[in-house]
């Protein structure tokens, strides 16, 4: 089992749900962070101007058995990509174990 | 005078105290909004505190000290009638020529006492020390606003030189602005605000609030310059409000254009700004200007608030997070001069009395805000601790949360 | 009487009236300020039930059970003019002595009756089942609120005896408390918030909102209690109004002193309770008191109000997420005996007489109120499920979340 | 006539005025609540843009073209007085029959005139090109809002045929609503309200923001309907009040009955909505209808607000954030044509006159709005850009975030 | 020493923390996240019912040394769960290092 | 690569951010936590005193090559410490693959 840990841009949120959604991945986690990167966005507060790098971006946690890694890789790459400067990044984890909590199984067949 | 002219003209005395008292509620939405999150319940705390010590020590020194009856002949400076309130006796109606009652006349200039420390307040915000802010706004509303008060509206010397301050531009809002500009500038900014010379933007946690505090303050607005006619008479009263809308609407418009034109993008905290800019900068002048003069001091308002703003915050670098000095100071003083250039009074020798009017004001409140600062300073201090500011005054000196259990969805 | 004084009266009460409707804004914001987002549409459900529905049953049996015209020897404990409302006929001139016309009447009881209920509503918040809620608000402010009403204000017995309460601090506040009181008894806590013997805070979500109800509460007071002069007799509405605002300056001062000595801490929630039992203790004579007085009544309000939470919170284990019960039951006690020792009708008996309605009233709203619950509790039920209680009454009872998309930068 | 009289109606106009002013944050509050944080600041620059600019514009055209004096016999269909205002001359008691001032009278249908923008602003809200959107608005209340109100309230052909709109549903509220629809026509929905056949609910972010923006335009619809009387006359202007408020607890309790009836769950947006409609039902026959009557005009609205939402949510799939267009457009044009039905007036001649100032009305705002609309579309735009409308409008218009540095505990 | 992720039902969370104490477990972090998965709510706003993936859910992060590891999933599955769909997931990652900042002290003493 | 979690202190967050900055890291992620630990805030609500255990802490996720890992905690180390009770704790964890969403490059350059 591996954890894809992906921070992509909030706007391409839906587009990435409904890929996740056909490959089949009916669970995952998600969060707002901030992203500190490349991306720069143009501020104005009562007439002084900043750029700052602190961009909204959302956190998607999925941990998925080892067979449909490259696929949901695969899909959230193109989802989330709009091919500008802070599309973000995946990371892929090790996990070593994976219990659902209600019927207390373990194993891929608990994600 | 009849019963019923004198009951409608004291209801309309008594309905625009009402809407002044809740221009606090504006001031605080303001506050609020345009500071962090980790000092919201602190602004409200110093709200509170000063609208309630506000009218209680007005009640004990502060109307006794602004109206204390100066026998002719008095220089008009300083007298005091006495501690606490009494009715005055005889027949209310000959109070104040059928305007209002003795029991109106104080609650009114009461809640306007307030506005003078709330103004303050905001300045100040995120890293005053509570303790410190408390004693100053004592001080100032039990003494230095009421006798400069005492000067114009108690019948003193300002009064007889003729100088013209309808409803406060200088008595209330500069009054208040000027201790706003000192108490920033002995307390110093808050930590981030200047790093390495830039001017860095620290922007406010809820600016809808801040937002609904501007309507809110321009809603008071109808009662601070509408019940500043003293009486209801129709035309007076009415053409006051026109000029006083009329001036806002123009402030906010060319205070969004201008901004719009200076930094590329439609800032609403400076078309809020524009807003209060030209309220108060109508204040002196509403009963004296046509509507379409009421208009050029408001968008003439709009354009000093933004570069005002600019200025303090970037060029002199003094932190007043809510704009309080640009919009209740700077405003103050235009409007107060306008008096001289614009409306019926306008003349060489008027622009003369208001810009003594505003210049001897201006180094009294200098001064008493000074030695108030200082006792603060160093008795309970000003500044709060370094800890405190950066961990937020709420859970330091409130050990509470204004958002616990907020969650996201 | 003319026209004109006919008029500006009239006028008054309907200004009083708008401002007594807006205290269901401050009753809504203090409310949901105080308690956790989970429950904040359930809150405001609630209180658009109580104003929609109060007014319309005012409107079906309330007034005409409150001011049932007791004729000449009646006892003056229960009559009823017919359901609906009619024009009484004649002259409007003549209805109330040129106060106010019969229409107006009706809509100012008619806020009034809603406050009532909305002093419920807050006690009972975060676990009270929303069907009963409903049923019981609309037995209360149908039957019991007028009822008590009608022996005071309808000319009943209890006026006939020489009880004072000019505004309501019992047959307003007290009403309201006791069946605050009552139901949160039968209740109980909410989960959570005894564990072991151990007294746990469940601080509310918004508290920047809740104080902003405060100060919306204090507004409609110079309604609440200005109106209740039932005219606007320049005197008499200003005096009133002078004392309102000083009670609640005094309460909030010695709120926030008592609890800064007692929990060491600038408590913003009690200096908030502070001006909510300063302006409740004040309600039943603010037209009796001099200004000296007021503020004592309203300064031991501010006492009574901080240990009457504490009280109620910690040592009696009555769960009241806003403190609703201090404020209104506790504090409308303390008022309406006040009259009895303060003020021009301070007498051994008025005194008397006070603590006669104080009681005879509350048992009377004990044992109808329990009546009541008892009927909802087995009919509809009282208590929301506890797994709707734990996930928060927004997504169970009404399916929606009140900050959707609320996103942290 | 006495000066008193005339002193309390111009008070009694002037009170009217700041509540409807105030009617601006209940506005905004509301569209705040039920829109996404993305777009918190676009949609209070909007209103602040609307209130200014319209306070404005009515000065300098709008009241000028409303109230042009037709001259006899004039057809009553267009006539401009010119530029800017002037005191029309001689004792203003004679204006308008003691009624108010000159002033006073421009300053009321001012914040009417904005307000009728306002309703387009929730309409078109989280897509609309802010450029766009002022110029249509400046265009709508500069020329269509007042060519329309001078038909009726500037004496011309409407009100000569019989026609009757008391304080406006049809005037302000449908005319306001028809630019709403027109609007969203051309715009189109948000993206991702309607996605293959399906319709998706877009929460908003603040509900309790919301709520209390419903109570805050009911306070201002003391002042829109009880200064509609254009007078203080006490049993019309409390009458008008019962009615008021009536209609809108009739309105609220039937919609969420309806709403829970139809979609299982106490709905508090659709209480909401309930209030509001059963409000701009009323406002046409306030002044004559019996309280059963509007009682009974309250409660239709609030079934006709339900299944209009749905109606045009999901069947014509308009997107309409708040649910400006049920609420005052077809809950505006109920009111007007009931003024047919029930009250003093119903009869079958004014139920034609009513449709026939319907339609008319309804015809001339769908095409200026058209011609507006294709004016502004080909010049500056009216839709934001599709990656704006992603991202929200905050930070690609305004460069700001509405709640920075918010967090939650 | 390991990473537990468990995600959980906020209304299990008091529960959860109060296992976790009587464990020994001193430190953790949590924070709120969006979970998609089987659970669905119902949702109605303004006439429209829909039914959302979308849930809160708590998310906890902990990190445990080898020899705790068993009896704190043992403690999670306990308290978190409630039977029904919805209960939430526990996985477990790899830690290679862990360092107290106050005392710059690493390994299974600093946590 | 190793991912490095940091719990730290809110208030220390410009001067991790800044000593990153100094040291190259141009990008991580972070957002607001709820820490338990020894560290405890007294509060007051209502007159009712109570320590809580549940801190505000902002969460740092920041991916870094194996070279760069030792630089950065000890930025991190001397960054976030304030020598009192509640500074936190850094946990390092493997990290399998990296993948940039943009231009879809992956390994350490992608970072
Ligand atoms: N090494 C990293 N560790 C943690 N988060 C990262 C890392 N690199 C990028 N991110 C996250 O990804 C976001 C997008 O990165 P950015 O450089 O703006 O875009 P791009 O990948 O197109 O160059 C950043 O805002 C940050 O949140
Ligand atoms: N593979 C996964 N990766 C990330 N999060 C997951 C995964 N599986 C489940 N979750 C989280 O756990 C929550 C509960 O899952 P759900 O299917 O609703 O319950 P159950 O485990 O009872 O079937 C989901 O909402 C989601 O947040
Ligand atoms: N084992 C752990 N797993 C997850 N988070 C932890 C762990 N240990 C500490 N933390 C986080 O670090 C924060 C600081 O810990 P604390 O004990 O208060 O400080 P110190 O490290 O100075 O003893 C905690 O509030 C918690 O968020």
């Amino acid at each position: 089992m591996k954890k894809i840990e992906a921070i992509i841009r909030e706007s391409q949120f839906l587009k990435v749900r409904d890929a996740l959604k056909n490959l089949g991945v009916k669970h995952f986690t998600y969060w707002d962070v901030t992203g500190v990167g490349k991306e720069k966005q143009p501020h104005v507060y009562r007439g002084v101007n900043y750029e700052s790098s602190a961009i909204n971006r959302r956190f998607i946690s999925l941990v998925v058995s080892e067979d449909l890694l490259d696929a949901a890789i695969e899909a959230l790459l193109d989802s989330a990509s709009t091919n500008e400067v802070g599309d973000g990044k995946i990371f892929v984890l090790p996990v070593e174990k994976s219990i659902r909590i209600r019927t207390k199984e373990s194993g891929p067949s608990s994600l | 005078m009849t019963d019923a002219l004198f009951t409608a003209n004291n209801l309309w005395l008594m309905i625009c105290t009402a809407l002044v008292f809740i221009m606090h509620l504006g001031f605080g939405f303001l506050e609020l909004g345009m500071t962090r999150q980790k000092n919201a319940i602190n602004i409200f705390f110093k709200n509170f505190f000063v609208i309630t010590m506000g009218i209680l020590v007005y009640y004990l020194v502060g109307f006794n000290l602004m109206y204390p009856g100066f026998s002719d002949g008095s220089p008009g400076i300083l007298d005091f009638a006495g501690f606490g309130l009494s009715l005055p006796g005889g027949e209310s109606i000959d109070y104040a020529g059928g305007g209002y009652t003795y029991w109106t006349d104080f609650l009114f200039q009461a809640v306007f006492a307030a506005t003078a420390a709330t103004i303050v307040s905001g300045a100040v915000a995120e890293r005053v020390k509570l303790e410190g802010f408390m004693i100053f706004s004592l001080l100032y509303v039990a003494i230095a606003y009421p006798i400069v008060g005492s000067w114009q509206w108690g019948g003193g010397w300002l009064s007889q030189l003729g100088f013209h301050d309808f409803a406060g531009s200088t008595l209330v809002h500069s009054v208040g602005g000027w201790a706003a500009l000192m108490f920033v500038y002995f307390l110093g900014p808050r930590i981030g605000k200047y790093q390495d010379g830039r001017t860095n933007a620290i922007p406010g946690h809820n600016l809808p609030l801040a937002a609904a505090g501007v309507l809110i303050l321009w809603l008071g607005w109808f009662g601070f310059n509408g019940g500043s006619v003293l009486s209801a008479e129709p035309n007076a009263t009415s053409l006051v409000l026109v000029n006083t809308c009329l001036a806002a609407s123009a402030g906010a418009i060319v205070a969004f254009l201008v901004a719009k034109i200076s930094f590329k993008s439609f800032d609403l905290t400076m078309l809020m700004n524009g807003v209060l800019g030209g309220l108060v900068g109508i204040t002196a002048g509403a009963d004296q200007m046509s509507v379409i003069e009421s208009i050029v001091i408001g968008g003439l308002s709009g354009v000093i608030v933004v570069y005002g703003i600019t200025l303090l915050d970037t060029v002199l670098k003094l932190d007043d997070p809510v704009g309080a000095i640009a919009v209740h100071l700077i405003c103050g003083i235009w409007g107060t001069l306008a008096v001289g250039l614009f409306g019926d009074l306008a003349s060489g020798s008027q622009f003369i009395y208001q810009a003594v009017g505003v210049g001897v004001i201006g180094l009294f409140c200098v001064i008493t805000s000074s030695i108030f600062l200082l006792i603060t300073k160093y008795t309970v201090g000003i500044r709060a601790k370094r800890d405190f500011e950066i961990q937020g005054l709420d859970c330091t000196e409130h050990a509470m949360d204004a958002y616990s259990d907020f969650q996201t969805k």
